[in-house]
């Protein structure tokens, strides 16, 4: 049984890392369900713009400055934080405002018509040839107690633990928080509380390209090559939000984290050993999904939505 | 009867002459229209810039010194956005209503797998498919006379990469890391074919399109003790398997197959990627075969910016070398079926761009042998002969 | 109980069927690339055999499936392995395939019992992953990921070599799936998909049998999705992984939906607008407007097709079956509209 | 104080409101009657903007409000406690009373209002960190009212507070009601429970299918022969039954 395990802290390690991608777009999804019940499809496509913003704006401003250092980075971030919010405001008035009285399924339908149209979009912007994005933590590494992580990584799961954390405290401990919770389990009344709803609304979206961006921006350079394809990670943060439990904030992180260490080590260690495991590495993440939703058919940390007859 | 057996043949004559004269659908006094099925809004949507983009380049080439036969060469390309369904609607589109002259390039197996019924109903030529599926140039499948291919299939290159390992170190450990697709499992078979040949066993690690992390099977080869692994992806997955390897300290001599060929490759991987081996079926852009030299010129005179050429841009520009030359052997008058005979003609053709190419009725493998490239100091350095 | 719309009074029915088996032959004397045209004609004409059975699913038992392209893939293979390696006739492959995919959509109803709204779209999203990951695996028999090729129909000693002859093979079988669709629709059957659609627990205390009727419509949906597929596979005559995409299932669900969720027509309306939208009026489109503005073609046309299915969702929620009755109360009570009412 | 004029309001097609016309004066307690369906609860909610009246025009302490929406509405101070209670079931009691004063800056006044509150409902307070779902039907119609009266309204609008409630709760809440009222807020009432309403309500409406049928005082419906018939059980088909079972 030890030989079974050797190594597996590494892949443990990288998979963490792994997962807190799938968990930042996760909690995208999730921060927009909560308040609007809405799946948003496009999720993977605006973390995708959001690289691709980054990557533009750091062109721009190294070629201002004359050269990369750390103030094009941050200047570049903040560019995509201020694009994110004003995006968020954008997709909310198209997407949100003109749909929301319509039942769930056109509202998926528009939220994928939205993909499509992003996906094709940036590729009429940009153009099709992939571009190469660089890191401001470039290829350093950090070795500690015998396992390996890049800075990069360690970047993202930081940061997919301070938005959870954030967002949480947000969501249980402000005012604004609670109504948009208030809001996603009763509209109207949330309205007769004088509660605006169109704002809260706005800000979720904001959230929630907010959320896209920087987990596009912290993305990109570990991808290699950016290119439209990656808005496809987007699929595979579904089963991490729906494990978790859709509309639970730590819910989306733990899955998130849970499907990528899944992923990793059913790819290393499992079918260095079975070699059967390689027919099924691809889909282990849905499998795992569907297996917990037979089980607990509201993910992991989901609460049982109460129904009105 | 004299008079009989005189008409017989003045007529016959006649008729050979009309016959002679009239052409397929496609060609006009003045032009000869080429289909081509890309991939322009699906995953390998920059290959279907790069692609007809360096065919244009040799085509307008051609045109300027007066064309094929006086007839200039046009190209339409439509999208299929790598789903075979569309392939299908694209190239009856072509066939049907634009009245293309034949097919050039499709791109994808599965989409060029999925046209060869309509090759079959219309007898319409498909020259040079995009793929290196070795099914390409079985000539025991549907459709087979009409498909001419050019591109060494991943077999015979993982093949020929894993010989030269054993060439080299009779020893070694050789791991591949396939593509979950059929790609992978064209590598694959010629992977089973090299374990029979030597009698070694090859570790096979998976992973799928699109991948970003590949610690489990890097941690794999490492722990399989490997010294020698092949990667059978396109850019991203030589650069993060090397890179990871560096990061995680497991040294091994790393290979590719054809589409790792891709200076980004060496550009990205830096240090990791120094001394990165891969396989390739044409003579490299660099190198100064005529081929890459006319190509090196003619980007030079169209300004092509650099982001484009490279390995994808370059393919283009080879590929159209068979279109043309098969236009060519079609004759003055050109019809499909003379096209497709006067390609079978060719034999060990020297184009500048592959090396010599054979076609004949049993053989529509154009070619079957690649050569060896190391990565040194960023550039690509052909180490080896043309090996089969 | 009647459906979303009140579908009565289509009398024009018998007409439109004699036009469906007229149109080739218009087809033939207006354009000589007319094979092209049936191509698409055929295309849409299978998927219209699968949209309606998802109709009954999605818009009348209101269960999501983000996964029938897996139906459909399931049933092309079945249909491939069956008629040429088990030796089967075509005939034969027709009845049992469905039931085979019938089988296979209950085992991922089963789920759905416990599994509801959007978890249920995804998680029949994941069911098309896993199906297409489970054909690779069988590579002995579905060929993996090289893909497989498939032998022509032949329907009682008649081979059904091309376009043409597809053509009324497929219109054929699609009206009668549309016809049974309808008869479904309108038993007591379709109003118990209804009465669970609108609510499960008004449902369930009138004494409906959840479980089983979920089951059952899962069953049903499967059966005319492996229909489909067997047309599929013995008419394209090649099939792979690549054809089945999830992006295939998002099709299936916008034609539905833009058709008009909850009527059969409806489905089969959508169905046309978006096969031939996307596969014959925006290359159209595309082709004029490429010429002149140098746009790079495959995005610019996912770009128009995105967003006129986002005006579309927007504007007409009721889909174009909801647009074509409201346009026929209109004439009905032309003079006399009130304001606004039809906006 | 509250002034409707001629309002019309439709869902899509259908026409709810036919013309409504009413008014509410300050300190008076309103009540509107009517069976189910005939659009009591629309017009509570076109007062509150949660529908748009398409027609007519409402009026509030004199200011025009039917184009405005709803949370510039309540900032007017107008409460409103929605048919079915509608208290938000995933959060606490504490949190459903803080949303209740969503408007109100300071948190020393969110916290003065919600003590106020307890002292109302002592129930409340054992509950505050209770989910909401999880209370009785009375708890929550009382967590409602209260979440409505964080904002302190001139005018509480409350719909049908005895829905599904057994008949002793049903006394409470009137109860509740009548001392709302005498401390000085105007309420106007929508109720099927006629017995309990005409009794506390300083004025009454009769609504059916959309349209204003009868109103006047308390005395004044009860004369009405109509009103005991459909409303209060004493009409003649009533009588002529009492003949046939007796």
């Amino acid at each position: 049984m030890t030989s079974l395990f050797t190594d597996i802290n590494q892949e443990i390690v990288s998979g963490i890392a792994l997962g807190s991608i799938y968990a930042l777009i996760a909690l995208g999804f999730t921060l927009i369900y909560k308040a609007t019940e809405v799946v948003n499809f496009a999720q993977g496509e605006v973390m995708m713009v959001g690289a691709y913003v980054n990557f533009f704006f750091v062109t721009q401003f190294s070629g201002m400055a004359g050269g990369l250092n750390g103030w094009v980075f941050t200047a570049a971030l903040l560019g995509s934080i201020i694009f994110a919010l004003l995006f968020g405001i954008i997709l909310d008035y198209i997407i949100n405002r003109p749909l929301k009285d319509e039942p769930v399924f056109s509202i998926i339908m528009a939220t994928i018509s939205l993909a499509i149209i992003l996906r094709s979009l940036t590729a009429m912007i940009a153009g099709p040839i992939s571009l190469v994005p660089v890191s401001p933590f470039g290829n350093n590494t950090i070795k500690a107690g015998g396992v390996v992580i890049s800075v990069l990584d360690l970047a993202i799961i930081i940061c997919a633990f301070i938005l959870m954390a954030l967002f949480f405290f947000f969501f249980n401990k402000t005012r604004w928080g609670i109504a948009m919770k208030a809001t996603s389990a009763d509209a109207e009344a949330a309205q007769l509380m004088g509660i605006p709803v169109k704002k809260v609304y706005r800000y979720v979206w904001m959230f929630a390209t907010l959320v896209g961006v920087i987990s596009g921006v912290l993305l990109a350079p570990r991808m290699a090559l950016l290119d439209t394809t990656m808005a496809y990670l987007g699929l595979k943060a579904f089963p991490a939000a729906i494990l978790g439990g859709f509309g639970s904030i730590p819910g989306a992180i733990i899955g998130g984290i849970l499907m990528g260490v899944i992923e990793t080590v059913s790819m290393g260690t499992l079918s260095f050993h079975f070699n059967w495991v390689k027919e099924i590495n691809d889909i282990i993440v849905w499998i795992v999904l569907i297996v917990v939703l037979m089980i607990r058919p509201d993910g992991l940390f989901g609460i049982a939505k109460v129904k009105r007859v | 009867m004299k008079r009989t057996v005189s008409i017989i043949i003045i007529t016959a004559l006649i008729w050979m002459g009309c016959e002679n004269r009239t052409t397929s659908p496609g060609v006009t006094d003045t032009e000869i229209l080429v289909g081509n099925i890309q991939d322009l809004s699906g995953p390998i949507k920059e290959l279907g810039l790069l692609i007809p983009a360096g065919t244009n380049m040799y085509l307008d080439y051609i045109n300027a010194q007066g064309g094929v036969h006086g007839r200039q060469v046009k190209m339409v390309v439509e999208d299929h956005g790598y789903n075979p369904m569309k392939a299908v609607v694209a190239a009856k589109k072509l066939i049907e209503k634009d009245q293309v002259f034949c097919l050039y390039n499709v791109i994808g197996t599965s989409p060029a797998e999925a046209i060869r019924p309509i090759l079959e109903e219309s007898g319409v030529p498909l020259i040079a498919p995009a793929t290196n599926s070795s099914s390409m140039s079985d000539m025991s499948r549907q459709a087979a006379k009409y498909i001419f291919h050019t591109d060494a299939g991943y077999d015979l290159q993982t093949r020929v990469l894993i010989d030269y390992i054993l060439e080299n170190n009779p020893e070694a450990k050789i791991g591949i890391a396939y593509q979950d697709d059929d790609y992978g499992a064209n590598a694959l078979k010629g992977c089973a074919e090299a374990e029979a040949n030597h009698g070694i066993s090859v570790q096979k690690e998976s992973f799928q399109r699109g991948a970003t992390d590949f610690v489990g099977q890097t941690m794999n080869f490492m722990k399989g003790g490997c010294t020698d692994v092949i990667i059978g992806g396109v850019v991203r997955e030589p650069v993060t398997i090397m890179k990871t390897a560096q990061a995680i300290g497991y040294s091994a001599a790393f290979y590719g197959l054809g589409p790792t060929v891709d200076p980004r490759v060496g550009l990205l991987a830096g240090e990791a990627g120094e001394g990165f081996i891969a396989v390739y079926w044409a003579y490299y852009p660099d190198s100064d075969e005529p081929g890459p030299v006319l190509y090196q010129e003619l980007c030079e005179k169209n300004n092509v910016p650099a982001k484009m050429r490279g390995l994808y841009h370059y393919y283009g520009f080879a590929t159209a070398h068979v279109l043309v030359e098969g236009l060519r052997k079609a004759g003055k008058y050109p019809t499909r079926k003379r096209m497709m005979k006067g390609l079978e003609t060719l034999h060990n053709w020297e184009s500048g761009v592959f090396p010599p190419m054979t076609y004949n009725r049993n053989d529509h493998a154009g070619v079957e042998s690649v050569i060896i490239l190391q990565l040194q100091g960023g550039k690509q350095v052909a180490i080896t002969d043309w090996r089969n | 109980m009647k459906g979303r719309y009140d579908d009565e009074n289509l009398k024009w029915i018998p007409i439109l069927i004699i036009a469906v088996y007229l149109s080739p032959f218009l087809l033939k004397s207006a354009t000589f690339s007319y094979k092209y045209y049936l191509y698409i004609l055929n295309m849409a004409g299978i998927y219209m055999i699968l949209t309606v059975g998802l109709d009954l699913l999605s818009g009348f038992t209101g269960l999501m499936s983000l996964g029938h392209a897996a139906f459909l893939a399931i049933g092309a293979y079945t249909s491939a392995i069956l008629v040429d390696q088990a030796g089967l006739p075509f005939e034969l492959s027709l009845i049992i395939t469905p039931v085979i995919v019938g089988l296979c959509g209950l085992m991922i109803g089963f789920p759905a019992l416990r599994i509801e709204g959007m978890y249920l779209g995804l998680t029949t999203m994941g069911f098309g992953f896993i199906v297409k990951r489970l054909i690779i695996a069988f590579r002995d028999w579905t060929g993996g990921s090289a893909g497989l090729q498939v032998s022509k129909a032949t329907l009682f000693g008649f081979t059904i070599s091309n376009d043409w002859n597809n053509y009324f093979m497929i219109y054929t079988f699609a009206i009668i799936a549309i016809i049974v669709a309808r008869r479904i629709v309108k038993s007591k059957l379709g109003r118990v998909f209804m009465a669970i659609r609108d609510s499960e627990q008004a449902a369930q205390a009138s004494g409906i049998n959840i479980a089983k009727y979920k089951m059952l419509s899962f069953f049903i949906s499967g059966m005319f999705a492996g229909f489909a597929g067997v047309l599929f596979a013995h008419t394209n005559h090649f099939i792979s992984t690549d054809h089945f995409d999830i992006l295939l299932s998002v099709y299936f669900i916008v034609m539905v939906l833009v058709g008009g969720v909850g009527s059969i027509y409806g489905a089969v309306l959508g169905t046309l607008f978006i096969v031939l939208m996307e596969n014959m009026f925006i290359p159209l489109f595309k082709d004029t407007l490429t010429q002149y503005m140098h746009l790079e073609a495959g995005d610019f046309q996912a770009f128009i097709f995105g967003l006129i299915m986002l005006l579309f969702i927007i504007f007409q929620p009721m889909g174009l079956y909801g647009m074509w009755l409201k346009m026929r109360i209109y004439w009905k009570l032309f003079p006399f509209n009130p304001r606004k009412r039809f906006t | 104080m509250l002034k409707m004029i001629g309002v019309e309001t439709f869902y899509g097609k259908i026409k709810a409101l036919h013309g409504v016309s009413l008014e509410v004066l300050e300190g008076q307690l309103v009540c509107i009657l009517g069976a189910n369906g005939a659009g009591k609860s629309t017009i509570l909610k076109t007062i509150t903007g949660l529908v748009e009246p398409e027609y007519g025009t409402i009026h509030f302490n004199g200011q025009r409000i039917d184009r405005m929406d709803a949370e510039d509405i309540i900032k007017l101070g107008i409460g409103h406690v929605p048919e079915w209670r509608r208290i938000f079931a995933e959060l606490t009691v504490k949190e459903n009373l803080q949303m209740g004063g969503f408007l109100l800056k300071e948190k020393d006044l969110i916290h003065e209002r919600m003590v106020e509150a307890f002292h109302h409902f002592p129930i409340l307070e054992k509950r505050k960190d209770q989910q909401a779902g999880k209370m009785s039907g009375g708890e929550q119609q009382m967590l409602a009212i209260s979440r409505a009266l964080m904002l302190k309204p001139k005018l509480l609008l409350l719909d049908e507070p005895s829905l599904g409630l057994s008949p002793l709760l049903v006394q409470d809440i009137f109860a509740t009601i009548k001392e709302l009222h005498k401390a000085g807020t105007t309420i106007l009432l929508v109720e099927q429970n006629v017995n309990h309403a005409l009794k506390i309500a300083d004025y009454g409406y009769v609504l059916t299918t959309g349209k204003i049928f009868l109103s006047g005082t308390y005395e004044e419906l009860l004369d009405e022969e109509k009103v005991r018939e459909q409303y209060l059980g004493e009409g003649k088909y009533n009588r002529r039954a009492k003949v046939w079972s007796g």
